[in-house]
């Protein structure tokens, strides 16, 4: 008989989660599983509609990044209808997609991880928090704000709102760049250099340094990691091929059509959790052999070479160590370097002469009853998968988001984490931080999948061999 | 020759040829009165009564599309319990089918929508009956979709009185009541349809648009009836 | 075809029956049908003929004679007979009717129905007076009762103008419901200019329970007929339209019949008793449409399109079908035509009260002892009426309430009892006379499921033109269940107030603008059931307090 | 100078109930134009820069029946103070005292605010609120008008 202890947090947006840990009959940590408790799929929902809806309902779905189902959704589109978008097209949707990348992962590294990460996992936990990294480092806290806030105007400025752009539709975008909008962009971008750069530095010179153990401990297990690369092999975002790896560095999938994903991605599903548990198809399920990655993590291991010089140079110290980083610590860093890969391409498109250009819409018709689209989300690759009638009209519709395929690694990564620091029938307040940030490398996102609203305390309960109630932490 | 009646419009002493109705007069005299199914060159039908008024002697209000002038009528447009009543049409409007703006082809081109704004629906507080209601793509240019259907029949009048085709028609009755195209066979299989697509022009809401139409990314065209009416009684074909 | 033709018609038929020894009349009506009429007219047919009788006994199918919940009901009746009636009877009890009645001369009293009782002696039978005489598939029956004579009068002694006169004093006003004075609009449409006119008799009868119409058509069809035919004289038309709800179909099958034999006699058809007046009568038959009920709706079913009210003015008087001027009367309307042309405008205005004269049929059913087709005085209490006529509450329950005008009407509590049943009365107490639909509750019945019910109704018979009534109709019905289901809270029961009153205002037609009536009036009297039903301790949208 | 009252609504508009905070939000800017409102889907730290220039803040949200025990319907006003901000693991969603905080730390001011919370009935796809929870975001907007 074994022993579980249960976290059972809420979040608000993104959904109804919890964390259970098996223990075995000599008090060690055996399995750990991360449940998604509610499931309101809105892809029966979709049926019956028009493929066109897609970008702005599913964009309208999530709160968190509208962005990259926008982007996942018109591309579907674009292979129903059969067209290449117009050039000018497809450089705007890219400038939006790294808008998205920037605020997203600003969030991420400043103002959810932040505290963690300046202040340390074992510092007091009412210090600890994002009033102490505040007070601590304000002008930290004020950049995370700035960065966002330059990602947004991005987006706002293309798609006319920050959420919810309906800009972007099946054959192109609705509306060209303005030569004013395109302009108001690039005096914003040097404020958004300096401050990634400030970033960087206190990551390389202060974080890495304090977070030594949990940068050993942390997700650090092989997988495999899948994402896009561009056609050359560059780090990727919107379009390309995808690439499957080993973290020794074996290229098993150089570069697949992303139509074809099938081939290399399958879904489980188990009982506990309403998440679905993608895997890497050839090696199967079986004993989670087919665990892979995807996310910043991911694509920074995957593609050969970032692409932008400043990009670039950080990719070569990020991999000062290997070719391959396996610790999911360097998630952060990771996002990071993705931050300044995604402004200088937003500086290079805004450069480039025809990204203002006025055609950027691509007129078809229905003429392929099967289409997939692919994006490459801030936490990971998502895939919108329709079949339509020959109206148009959706017969089914499947979507395969980032925080699903991370599904076994995160199960992996607190499993990992509770082995190193569970000791005992008692929790404690660092084994709860250390979980709730084992999880929050990933940056996970389920408000496509699931909802909950409201707030309680976060708990965390350790059950007997019979199933009772040893030891209880609540938070909040 | 024309007869001209006196009639009182807020108060107001108006004149009107006789042949006019209520709801010509009170256009003519700059009031704005909302309305879903009347359409100017189309007949009248009278079905959404938004656009009722408060006549003297009547012991109920008036739908002024469908109201003859007559002599002496004292008329109110505007009383607080108008206008509440008409808020309460559109809420029932609002909670009968699927309507979702955010993701409509004609969000900010609405008739209801605008209806509601200037009505200042701002909630509806009917339960949304979420009937189970499907859309017809099979038309190569237009789609029909029931969920944003509001029953004003424009498209009914429009297809049978000015384009001459009578393609669509109503079938069912009551909260079950569907425009269909023929017999109810496909829009796209419809021998009748000329596809001239005046109905979608006419449509006050999205559940007629144009195919590859993205969210509020469709616009209509309400003046051509008029323009065509013209045309063809007075020989007058200039915008 | 002449008046003194008539008189021999009648004659003939009077004395053949009066050479019979006697007449056993067997309601054939769909009530005494359904609880095997057919049955026991063929065992006294089969009895009699064993008995060997035939020549002496006829037997008769008629019409209603009213106690439907005691049928089927056989009533014996000769020149030198004791009349007897007698209820639930059974092939058995016909064979013993037959020995021991007809041949002993001895009724059998297990059977027999007390003709005295109040059920029969409060009624005054103006409307129904050939109701369960006579033989609806035989014209000669109707025509030795006074038949066409009526109309032969009028084409002979009056001028329209004085036809609709003589409606106008009798007082006579619609039965459909509205109660609009009839001769009012006789002599509008009479008046109205049109080449071509129109008179449509609607028996479209679509209320829950009621049945008034059908009766009369099955049981009397001729005086529908000649009550049209006087209307067309009257307004000028020579066509006229029979509108038949389709589940009718023995009142369409002995109209037709009724039809064919009055134009082979020429009391239809043309140069009408050898005058220069043509009338046609064409039945058409309703799909089964509640809405088709309403004038305008009934109007532009029969000219083949669909069902749809449409807003009046115009009314159809001015233009009606094909743009003619048109009268539209109930069937029970005409049916008080030609009582009034033959007895004089006086005898029938004496009847009745100020404003609501002559005679109504109801139907009476609910929780009642004598459910059936009653036709009573206008202005007879409703006390009389239950209690009397109906003869009580069965099950030794009290009386809670009477609904009258179907979903159109409303109930009217106990403490009304004593109201006089006329149209300005009920309409005060929130009701409104209707078509004649009554019925009883006890104090078992809840108000709220009552109303539910109605809702419902009107809900799936809207026609769906004009929004109030479709989605009104529906959101009513959605808070009602709401409500019974105890998830309403005191700010739905207000919601479904407001509905009611903005449903009853702005809908396009009647049936929209009366369909709150059913809610309006349960709650003007019943109110503590609907607010028994809210949610317990639904203090919804209060903001309660509570510091960090 | 401050703008006066900033009511921030945040929750899923196409979640049924949970686009309580968005309605009321906008029903707070159609009758008192003089309103900020933000609507949101969840609160995002560059709103600590926003509260920091109001005099008076409301925080309008949906509750879950589960967590809170209640019936769909009731609302719940609470007082907010500043404290520190905790996201959850799961979450990229910072709490409103949370924010509060930030903006008292990171720009040296925080207005006087309140959390409204209205228990949800159904969080399925739609744009719609359901009646009981129809009703209660009548009574905050009322209650909101009366306050200013």
């Amino acid at each position: 008989m074994s022993q579980r202890i249960v976290i059972d947090p809420v979040t608000r947006i993104e959904g109804h989660a919890k964390i259970t840990l098996h223990l075995d009959d000599d008090g060690q940590v055996a399995d750990a599983r991360f449940h998604v408790t509610e499931f309101r799929g809105f892809e029966k929902f979709c049926e019956g509609r028009l493929f066109w809806e897609m970008p702005s309902i599913t964009a309208r779905i999530c709160g968190i990044c509208p962005v990259s189902h926008l982007m996942a959704s018109a591309k579907a589109g674009d292979t129903i209808l059969g067209v290449r978008i117009p050039t000018a097209a497809e450089k705007l949707r890219r400038l939006m997609n790294w808008g998205q990348i920037v605020q997203s992962h600003a969030l991420s590294f400043f103002h959810l991880s932040g505290p963690d990460l300046v202040l340390g996992m074992e510092s007091d936990p009412m210090q600890r928090n994002l009033a102490g990294l505040i007070a601590l480092n304000p002008e930290f806290a004020r950049d995370g704000i700035r960065l966002r806030q330059f990602g947004q105007d991005v987006i706002r400025l293309l798609g006319g709102k920050s959420i919810h752009p309906a800009w972007c539709v099946p054959g192109g975008v609705r509306e060209p760049l303005s030569v004013e909008k395109r302009d108001e962009m690039l005096r914003r971008l040097p404020e958004a250099f300096e401050i990634i750069e400030r970033a960087l530095k206190l990551y390389k010179n202060e974080v890495v340094a304090k977070h030594r153990r949990e940068y050993d401990v942390y997700g650090n297990f092989p997988s495999l990691f899948i994402g896009l690369v561009s056609n050359q092999g560059g780090l990727e975002h919107y379009d390309g091929l995808l690439r499957v790896m080993d973290s020794d560095g074996t290229i098993l999938e150089p570069g697949l059509a992303p139509k074809r994903f099938r081939e290399v991605i399958a879904e489980a599903v188990e009982p506990w959790t309403y998440l679905k548990m993608p895997y890497y198809k050839p090696y199967g399920y079986e004993g989670h052999a087919g665990l892979y990655r995807v996310g910043p993590l991911a694509r920074v291991n995957l593609c050969d070479f970032a692409g932008t010089p400043k990009a670039e140079a950080e990719l070569r110290l990020f991999r000062s160590n290997g070719r391959v980083v396996r610790q999911g610590f360097a998630y952060h860093y990771a996002r990071l370097i993705e931050i300044l890969f995604a402004l200088e391409k937003i500086e290079e498109t805004l450069n480039a002469p025809d990204v203002t250009n006025k055609h950027v819409r691509s007129q078809a018709e229905v003429n392929h009853l099967h289409g997939v689209g692919v994006s490459e989300a801030p936490r990971g690759t998502l895939f919108h998968e329709y079949w339509v009638d020959e109206a148009g009209l959706l017969q089914s519709v499947n979507l395969i988001i980032a925080t699903g395929q991370n599904n076994l690694a995160m199960n992996r990564t607190v499993l990992q984490i509770a082995r190193a620091y569970v000791a005992g029938q008692k929790l404690h307040e660092g084994l709860l931080n250390r979980l709730e940030h084992g999880i929050r490398l990933f940056d996970p996102c389920l408000s496509c999948s699931t909802h909950a609203a409201g707030q309680m305390p976060l708990t965390v309960e350790l059950h007997g061999p019979d199933g009772e109630l040893l030891d209880g932490l609540q938070r909040g | 020759m024309e007869t001209v009646v006196t009639l009182t419009l807020n108060g107001e002493m108006v004149s009107a040829r006789a042949d006019q109705t209520l709801l010509d007069v009170i256009r003519e005299q700059k009031i704005d009165l909302p309305t879903l199914c009347h359409m100017q060159g189309l007949s009248e039908r009278g079905g959404c009564r938004l656009c009722v008024v408060e006549v003297q002697g009547a012991p109920r209000p008036m739908a002024a599309c469908v109201t003859p002038v007559t002599e002496g009528m004292v008329v109110r447009t505007h009383t607080p319990e108008l206008e509440h009543q008409r808020r309460l049409v559109v809420e029932l409007l609002l909670a009968e089918r699927n309507h979702v703006c955010a993701v409509c082809v004609v969000n900010g081109h609405c008739d209801l929508q605008w209806a509601a704004a200037k009505l200042g629906v701002a909630s509806v507080r009917y339960e949304y009956l979420h009937p189970d209601l499907t859309m017809d793509a099979s038309h190569a240019r237009f789609v029909l979709d029931h969920n944003r259907c509001i029953l004003c029949t424009r498209c009914v009048r429009v297809c049978d009185e000015v384009e001459g085709a009578h393609t669509w028609d109503i079938a069912g009755r009551g909260i079950k009541t569907r425009v269909i195209t023929d017999l109810s066979r496909p829009w796209g299989d419809s021998p009748s349809c000329t596809s001239c697509g005046k109905c979608v022009q006419v449509c006050p809401t999205g559940a007629l648009f144009e195919k590859g139409a993205t969210v509020a990314e469709m616009t209509k065209e309400r003046d051509f009836v008029g323009w065509i009416i013209r045309g063809r009684t007075k020989r007058e074909w200039t915008w | 075809m002449n008046r003194i033709e008539l008189q021999a018609i009648a004659d003939k038929e009077i004395e053949r029956q009066q050479e019979l020894k006697c007449r056993v009349l067997c309601c054939a009506s769909t009530a005494c049908l359904s609880s095997g009429g057919q049955e026991v007219r063929k065992a006294l047919q089969d009895e009699l003929k064993a008995a060997g009788l035939t020549k002496d006994v006829q037997v008769v199918a008629t019409g209603c004679k009213g106690l439907c919940s005691r049928g089927p009901v056989v009533e014996v009746t000769g020149p030198a007979q004791e009349r007897v009636l007698y209820a639930n009877v059974t092939a058995e009890a016909a064979q013993q009717i037959v020995r021991q009645h007809l041949v002993g001369g001895q009724p059998v009293n297990d059977y027999r129905l007390d003709a005295d009782s109040p059920f029969f002696t409060k009624q005054v039978r103006v409307v129904l007076s050939n109701s369960g005489i006579v033989d609806p598939e035989r014209i000669e029956d109707y025509i030795a009762r006074q038949g066409y004579a009526a109309l032969g009068h009028a084409l002979r002694e009056m001028t329209p103008e004085e036809v609709c006169l003589a409606i106008r004093r009798s007082g006579l006003r619609g039965r459909g419901g509205a109660g609009y004075a009839t001769g009012l609009k006789w002599d509008l449409v009479r008046k109205a200019d049109g080449r071509d006119k129109y008179v449509i008799a609607n028996g479209d009868e679509g209320d829950p329970g009621a049945y008034m119409d059908r009766t009369l058509m099955e049981s009397d069809p001729h005086r529908v007929l000649e009550g049209m035919a006087l209307a067309g004289y009257a307004v000028g038309a020579e066509q006229g339209f029979l509108y038949v709800r389709g589940e009718y179909p023995l009142a369409v099958k002995r109209l037709e019949r009724a039809i064919k034999a009055a134009e082979r006699q020429g009391v239809l058809g043309s140069r009408i008793f050898d005058s220069n007046f043509n009338f046609r009568v064409d039945i058409r038959i309703g799909a089964g449409a509640f809405v088709c009920g309403e004038e305008t709706a009934l109007m532009s079913s029969i000219m083949g399109r669909r069902g749809e009210p449409r807003p009046r003015p115009p009314y159809p008087a001015q233009s009606g079908l094909w743009n003619s001027p048109t009268l539209i009367n109930n069937v029970e309307t005409f049916g008080n035509i030609a009582p009034i042309i033959l007895n004089g405008p006086e005898w029938y205005a004496a009847m009745g009260t100020e404003k609501s004269k002559g005679t109504k049929i109801f139907a009476l059913t609910g929780n009642v002892n004598n459910t059936g087709l009653i036709e009573v005085p206008m202005g007879i209490t409703l006390r009389e009426i239950v209690f009397e006529i109906g003869g009580g509450i069965p099950d030794g329950r009290t009386f809670k309430a009477a609904q009258t005008g179907g979903p159109s009407g409303g109930c009217i509590p106990a403490e009304y009892l004593d109201t006089p049943v006329d149209y300005e009365s009920l309409t005060a107490l929130g009701s409104m006379m209707g078509s004649g639909g009554l019925i009883v509750m006890d104090d078992q019945t809840s108000m709220v499921d009552v109303a539910k019910f109605y809702m419902e109704f009107c809900m799936d018979e809207s026609c769906g033109k004009c929004v109030p009534c479709r989605v009104g109709t529906a959101q009513m019905h959605r808070l009602l269940s709401r409500l019974i289901a105890g998830e309403a809270s005191a700010a739905d029961l207000a919601t479904l107030e407001e509905l009611c009153r903005m449903v009853k205002a702005l809908s396009l037609c009647g049936l929209g603008q009366s369909a709150p009536n059913p809610i309006l009036s349960t709650l003007k009297y019943f109110r503590a059931e609907y607010e028994a039903r809210l949610k317990s301790g639904a203090a919804h949208g209060a903001p309660s307090q509570e510091a960090a | 100078m401050r703008a006066g009252l900033l009511v921030i609504g945040f929750g899923n508009p196409l979640r049924s109930d949970d686009g309580l905070g968005w309605r009321a939000a906008e029903r707070l800017a159609e009758t008192q134009p003089d309103t900020a409102v933000v609507t949101t889907h969840q609160l995002v730290p560059e709103l600590a820069e926003t509260l920091s220039e109001c005099e008076r803040a409301v925080f309008i949200d949906a509750a879950d029946p589960a967590a809170s025990g209640a019936e769909p319907g009731t609302v719940l006003v609470q007082d907010l103070v500043p404290r520190s901000p905790e996201p959850s693991a799961f979450s990229h969603h910072l709490d409103p005292a949370g924010l509060l905080a930030m903006a008292q730390t990171l720009y040296g001011y925080a207005p006087k605010a309140q959390l409204i919370t209205v228990v949800g009935a159904s969080f399925d796809f739609g744009e719609q609120l359901s009646p009981s929870v129809q009703a209660a975001l009548e009574a905050i907007v009322r209650q909101i008008n009366a306050d200013e």
